[in-house]
């Protein structure tokens, strides 16, 4: 029990993954496949972001004039990694949509198992 | 052993690829150019590989690092006596073929001529490089290099058998090299450390005996140019080339890297010794055997000329091998004999079917009756051939031929001997008829009938005019068979080289 | 952050995640995975990156689904699965 | 392809469980992440950058070069949609 | 700017690529001079640097002047000198030849298509020098969205089916590399390799770090389209416009392999992959699948394209083979192979683009006596073709000798049987389209007679073909020296 | 979807609140050193105040503020500020993006010099994201047919 109440926000972000990548892979709709991307990424960045946090410590904007304790504050460098990451994600996102109205002009579908 | 520094193996390795560069520029447009450019590179490279025979015959090495690729990785030249044999053979008959090649491509006006003189040069080329070579790598880089550029002549009739032929061909060649000589090369590579011919050998006590064991059957897989049973059938095949292609190339240039390669292996990697106490040369010479006499007896069933002097050719090469497995002096000396000796023939036989076949368009040897009236000069010569094949006195053919039995004899092989005999007579039975049917038999009347179609020269009148193929054809052919016969009485060359070569594997005994 | 009330958003984002896969209409699915990145953005916010929070809020929440819903006008909002 | 999609997603996810039990506690003030490199981050930002939030320090300044690669991953995704959508001007 | 040179190399392009759209969509004209100069001074930065790592020992450039675990720097040692060199002098090649295809194919996007072009190249430099495992996630992300467009922008109708399969399989790639980076993170604390490889032996024994290696070599494998994860590939590169696959062929996959090779043995030592997590042989395995699946399949293929993009699978596979061997021969072999790999793959797919650029045809049966035409350009082929065969003189030989004897060393004789089988398998690929090619007339009706007159691709595409088929020759020869001054150094010292 | 919208109250709404979000949006951009929030989700709020304008407009209404060019130039010029600042510093004669040294042309500390290049690289930050996001949008909602306005 004590591993599973320690770590949750783990449990829930595998979780979360896996029904990302599941749907990547099997839904034949293009346009489901980049839903479960979205999934999978923001999955990934939940990871990440409870990697940073410390039990009891506030965000990382510092209070000028005081003493500085690294333990009183959220540790930045995952935040700074998944802004990064979430950049990257809508990126791919406008892209495989740009791709997906491409493909939905040519084949007048988005199934997979539709286009010949 | 003196070892001089010279670059002239690599300007005679580099004089015909030069050649090719140029007639591929000459093109089809400039015919006569073209075809100086084959003869001069060909002189040249006779020239230049003769002036090294002096070097040799003092007992002297010449040797030429052209690029270090990597420690132990080189491209290397070394001349001894046993490639000087091949490489000379090589490039005097490599003269005579161009000739005879003007004749036949110009009378049968073939397509593609110029990419014909090219790839010939290139294949010459390389039988230099792999003649000159010093280590296992710079052989099997000419190796390959025949295999790739001699793929085109094979091919060179682009018709569905020739394409089928020449797909057998290179699948043979290059199938066995990269899948068995190659990974000889490796496993020789990673057990000595190195790749460099040496006479001694450079195997010995560097692996376990079957590790060795294995490394001799791969190599002898490997070498699929030597035709050796049962990777023999790419000979056959390769006879849908020009005839011109199948006298030097398949007579001698390719065949003969194939067996050289063998002898080297054989020799400077194995060694003498290190085989005699695994044993293997025994097993080599019963293997040769075996295929000189089956080669001979399929060669007997063959009805079309050039597939019996296909057959023809895999016996004899097994000729060269029988006699250096043996790993007596005597043998062995018989064997690299061969080489020179059964190039001349060969190539004679090989010219006068191709002349029979552009003067009278007949390839069965059924269709030969009488043919030898017709064309005297061409049936003279491949009497000659045939007589030396078979190793009759006063022709070159018998001295290896008598060497190799000695060979036997000093190792005690005697059913060797045997072998010998069952194969001369062999011989005899596949060539002898043909020389009867050319001169005693009437020719048949269908076939009479059949060609004549043709033209007005197979009408019964001009039956008995003389016929023969162009001067350019039938000149070199003469020379070569006058050439089979003069090496009989002069043998002191290709016999001292021959026996440099022993002298220093077996260490002078 | 009270874990019982990070708890409940856990399974209300895992809840939006399985439904925007499985809803039969792209458009839903759209607006649905809106919800889910508004959850999370929550969430974030709840464990102190506040930066990642407001990011995925303009990011996800907004111009990915204005993308999202976009990009669906110009295909279709049929789905089979 | 489901049943193949199944076992991967399986096969992760029992990876990451199996993986995940090792990890440190969340929110854990001893594990490496929180004491290797980002101290550092949080203790000068205002004495070497001038700027209280630290995640602007970082990103910016500190790991500038990321948010640089970042812009450009930007940068091209607008390219590429224009270059994959975007008709020319009708002639 | 000597000092600065390790920087030029990624600067320059992105700055042009820049630079680019804002002046190019007014002044159509300065979009290619651009980009060859820009992709120019970063090969030749490229150059310098490599010569400066020969010379010194290993470049340390801080970005930013912060110290390595807090800031990023780029780490430029004889490795990834070398794949920089190979990477940016490829793609100057290559951005030449696409002069004519792109104008002919996207008359009105030349500009932005330079751009994005600039940017992938950008992208695979900046994997290659950078230091710092999340900052090659960014450029792999840029690498990976421009290739996803090129590749769309395909002539073929399928080619954004393609490319979208291609995102799809790309971003679960990099999201596993992301996860990878995320658990070795959590366990060190630090992102930057230097220190990793420091901090990471203590560790080893922890199974979050060994599911972070799998994941690394999930998402790499992904990227590179190792056997079982290839599906995306052939089309992908099939449907792509041609300088596109000549591209994305000679260098991404490249890079990929680079990548790997810097997992499995910086950011992990060779100890942790040979002996604690005993991979090599699954590694070795997998790829000698690749090998003989891509080979297999190559042989099968009636398109031309679609036949390089199976023998890439192989080599891809070849690649990976060396390095599973895990010693000096094979990952020399291996590093040996990603250049001649490059070239040869460079030189095959321009000339089949050649070709395409003529006849609009590449099916294999439609070449007869295209040789008549194209003299150049299948000469060339031809060159590329014997190399992939492995016959010397050419490159292709020389890495495979170095694979073959690492099998040898490691006692892996079935891989080294591999090596060898697969050398035939591409040999009947090659030469049955030579066959084709040279002599097989091309239909009765125009007969031998038809002088076809020499037609060949515009010089801007025939000049590149054949720097790479040169290229391909003279590489094998230089081998030894390249193995001395670079490659023996790239190789870890543990071996 | 993009139609000319006829409702008034979306209209006027749209109207109200743009330049709201605009100055919010560049409070964001500027206040990111003190508080959460930073070039890029500036960025992204600016860019969604024209897609704001866009649906409740339409596009060509829009591009007549903001031209399709004039867009594009700016997604190069915002990268193109981030990648010059860094080069500034190389001429400057120190490492690439090293801000610090830009101390020796601006009146200030090297700490404050930090902090001014990363304002500027934030300004930089938010132009690029701005316009690509406007961009991506038009592009997708239009099917890449700025000129009909509309696609159903």
């Amino acid at each position: 029990m004590e591993f599973v109440i320690g770590k949750y926000n783990y449990w829930f972000y595998i979780f979360l993954m896996m029904i990302g990548l599941y749907a990547m892979i099997a839904k034949k709709n293009l346009i489901k496949k980049l839903v479960g991307m979205n999934i999978f990424q923001t999955a990934i960045i939940l990871f990440f972001v409870s990697m940073g946090s410390k039990k009891g410590a506030t965000i990382p904007i510092i209070q000028a004039g005081q003493a500085v304790d690294a333990a009183h504050y959220m540790n930045p460098l995952p935040h700074v990694l998944m802004l990064t990451a979430i950049v990257v994600m809508v990126s791919t996102f406008g892209v495989a949509l740009a791709l997906a109205i491409l493909i939905y002009k040519r084949f007048k579908t988005l199934e997979e198992d539709e286009m010949q | 052993m003196e070892v001089l520094c010279s670059a002239r193996p690599l300007q005679a390795v580099l004089v015909s690829l030069v050649a090719a560069f140029l007639i591929l520029l000459s093109g089809e447009r400039h015919k006569n150019l073209r075809e100086t450019w084959t003869i001069l590179a060909g002189v040249i490279k006779f020239s230049l590989v003769a002036s090294m025979v002096p070097f040799i015959l003092d007992g002297k090495v010449l040797e030429y690092t052209v690029l270090t690729i990597a420690p132990g990785l080189l491209i290397q030249f070394r001349v001894d006596a046993l490639g000087m044999l091949f490489g000379l053979t090589a490039s005097f008959l490599w003269i005579i073929t161009s000739f005879y090649s003007i004749g036949y491509v110009r009378s049968l006006k073939e397509h593609n001529q110029t990419r014909y003189f090219a790839s010939f040069a290139i294949a010459l080329s390389a039988t230099m490089g792999v003649a000159f070579s010093a280590n296992l790598f710079t052989t099997f880089l000419f190796y390959e290099i025949i295999t790739i550029c001699t793929y085109p002549l094979v091919a060179h009739k682009e018709t569905p058998e020739a394409r089928k032929g020449a797909r057998r061909y290179i699948a043979y060649l290059l199938g066995t090299s990269v899948a068995f000589l190659l990974f000889a090369i490796f496993l020789t590579y990673n057990a000595a450390g190195t790749l460099d011919f040496s006479p001694q050998g450079i195997l010995a006590g560097k692996a376990s005996d079957s590790m060795l064991i294995v490394i001799f059957v791969l190599f002898m897989a490997g070498i699929g140019k030597a035709a050796m049973m049962p990777f023999h059938s790419w000979l056959p095949a390769a006879m849908v080339a020009p005839t011109p292609v199948s006298a030097l190339l398949h007579a001698v240039a390719v065949v003969k890297t194939g067996v050289f390669v063998v002898v080297k292996v054989v020799l400077h990697i194995f060694g003498v010794n290190l085989l005699k106490d695994l044993g293997l040369g025994t097993a080599l010479a019963y293997f040769a055997s075996f295929t000189i006499i089956v080669a001979s007896i399929i060669a007997l069933r063959k009805d079309n000329l050039k597939a019996r002097l296909a057959y023809s050719t895999v016996s004899q090469l097994s000729y060269v091998i029988l006699g250096v497995a043996l790993l007596t002096p005597s043998g062995i000396i018989g064997g690299v004999m061969h080489i020179v000796l059964h190039a001349f023939g060969k190539i004679t036989l090989f010219f006068a079917a191709g002349a029979i076949y552009v003067a009278a368009h007949k390839s069965d040897i059924s269709q030969l009756s009488g043919i030898g009236k017709k064309m005297p000069f061409t049936m003279a010569a491949f009497t000659l051939g045939a007589l030396s094949m078979i190793g009759m006195p006063p022709l070159g053919g018998f001295l290896s031929k008598w060497y190799i039995a000695l060979g036997s004899i000093e190792a005690g092989q005697w059913p060797i001997l045997a072998v010998i005999a069952a194969s001369t007579i062999l011989n005899s039975s596949y060539f002898l008829p043909i020389v009867y049917a050319a001169y005693f038999k009437e020719p048949a009347a269908e076939h009479r009938q059949y060609h004549g179609v043709r033209s007005e020269l197979h009408t019964p009148n001009s039956e008995l005019k003389i016929h023969e193929a162009p001067a350019l054809m039938v000149v070199p052919l003469v020379l070569t068979a006058i050439g089979a016969v003069a090496l009989f009485f002069m043998p002191s060359l290709v016999f001292d080289l021959a026996r440099i070569a022993v002298t220093s594997v077996t260490g002078g005994n | 952050m009270i874990w019982q009330l990070d708890f409940i958003i856990l399974i209300m984002v895992v809840i939006c995640a399985v439904a925007a896969i499985n809803v039969k209409d792209l458009l839903s699915s759209a607006i649905i995975l809106g919800a889910y990145s508004f959850l999370m953005c929550l969430l974030w916010t709840g464990m102190g990156a506040v930066d990642v929070a407001f990011t995925e809020a303009a990011v996800g929440a907004g111009i990915s689904t204005a993308f999202f819903i976009g990009a669906i006008f110009q295909t279709t909002r049929r789905t089979n699965d | 392809m489901k049943i193949f999609a199944l076992i991967a997603v399986i096969i992760t996810g029992g990876l990451l469980v199996f993986s995940t039990n090792e990890m440190p506690d969340w929110g854990s003030l001893a594990s490496p992440a929180t004491t290797h490199v980002s101290p550092r981050y949080l203790e000068k930002t205002i004495e070497e950058t001038a700027t209280p939030n630290a995640v602007t320090s970082v990103l910016a300044d500190y790991r500038g070069y990321d948010t640089l690669g970042e812009t450009t991953v930007i940068f091209t995704a607008g390219i590429v949609c224009i270059l994959l959508l975007r008709r020319g001007k009708k002639s | 700017m000597i000092k600065n040179a390790p920087v030029l190399i990624i600067v320059v392009p992105l700055l042009a690529s820049l630079i680019n759209i804002i002046l190019g969509l007014r002044w159509r004209a300065l979009s290619f001079p651009l980009m060859l100069a820009a992709l120019s001074v970063s090969a030749a930065s490229s150059f310098i640097a490599l010569n400066t790592v020969i010379d010194s020992g290993t470049i340390h450039y801080r970005l930013g002047g912060w110290a390595p675990p807090w800031g990023i720097e780029y780490v430029i040692d004889h490795l990834s000198g070398f794949v920089a060199v190979i990477v940016s002098f490829v793609s100057l090649v290559i951005a030449v030849y696409t002069r004519k295809s792109i104008e002919r194919e996207f008359p009105g996007k030349t500009v932005y298509f330079h751009s994005i072009f600039l940017l992938l190249v950008t992208g695979l430099l900046g994997i290659v020098v950078t230091g710092d495992i999340f900052n090659i996630y960014v450029f792999l992300e840029i690498t990976s969205l421009a290739s996803y467009a090129l590749v769309a922008i395909g002539p073929d109708k399928r080619a954004p089916l393609a490319a979208f399969n291609y995102v799809i399989m790309g971003t679960i790639g990099a999201c596993f590399y992301l996860l990878g980076v995320g658990y070795l993170y959590i366990m060190t604390g630090t992102l930057n390799i230097a220190d990793l490889s420091r901090l990471l032996p203590g560790l080893y024994h922890s199974p979050v770090i060994q599911v972070a290696f799998a994941f690394f070599m999930v998402g790499i494998a992904l990227k590179i389209a190792l056997f079982p994860l290839h599906r995306w590939l052939p089309d992908a590169y099939t449907l792509a416009p041609s300088a596109v696959s000549a591209l994305v062929a000679s260098t991404m996959t490249k890079v990929g392999a680079y990548l790997m090779i810097r997992i499995i043995f910086t950011v992990f030592q060779p100890f942790f992959s040979i002996e604690v997590l005993p991979v090599m042989n699954l590694v070795g395995w997998v790829a000698a699948a690749a090998v003989i699946f891509g080979s297999g399949y190559a042989i099968a293929q009636t398109e031309l394209k679609r036949m390089l993009a199976y023998i890439l699978i192989a080599e891809v596979g070849y690649i990976v083979l060396g390095v599973s061997f895990a010693n000096r021969t094979g990952l020399t072999g291996s590093i040996l192979h990603i250049l001649n790999d490059s070239f040869m793959m460079a030189c095959l797919f321009l000339a089949v683009g050649a070709i395409a650029y003529k006849t609009k045809n590449t099916n294999i049966a439609s070449l007869s006596h295209i040789h008549k035409t194209m003299p150049i350009t299948m000469a060339a082929f031809v060159v590329g073709g014997i190399s992939v065969v492995g016959i010397p003189p050419t490159a292709g030989f020389f890495s495979k000798w170095y694979l073959v004897l690492g099998a040898i060393e490691a006692g892996k004789w079935v891989f080294a049987a591999v090596l060898l089988i697969s050398s035939l398998m591409t040999a009947i690929v090659f030469f049955r389209i030579i066959e084709r090619v040279y002599f097989t007339a091309a239909d009765p009706g125009h007969g031998k007679s038809a002088r076809a007159v020499m037609d060949e691709a515009p010089l801007g595409m025939l000049v590149p073909v054949l720097v790479m088929a040169v290229g391909v020759l003279i590489l094998g020869l230089f081998s030894g020296r390249i193995i001395t001054t670079v490659i023996q150094f790239a190789v870890p010292s543990v071996f | 979807m993009i139609k000319q919208c006829d409702n008034v109250i979306v209209q006027s709404v749209s109207r109200f609140l743009t330049p709201f979000i605009l100055l919010f949006a560049l409070y964001v951009i500027a206040h990111g050193h003190y508080s959460p929030g930073g070039g890029f989700q500036g960025g992204c709020i600016l860019g969604a105040s024209f897609i704001l304008s866009m649906i409740a407009y339409d596009i060509a209404e829009v591009k007549r503020r903001m031209t399709e060019k004039m867009n594009t130039v700016l997604t190069g010029v915002g990268v193109l500020i981030y990648a010059g600042i860094g080069f500034i510093c190389l001429l400057l004669g120190a490492n690439y993006l090293d801000y610090g040294v830009l101390a020796e042309i601006l009146p200030v500390g090297t700490a404050k010099a930090r902090a001014l290049g990363t304002f500027g690289i934030e300004i930089g930050v938010g132009i690029t994201v701005m316009a690509v996001m406007v961009s991506i949008f038009l592009n997708l909602a239009s099917g890449g047919e700025h000129e009909e306005g509309s696609v159903e």
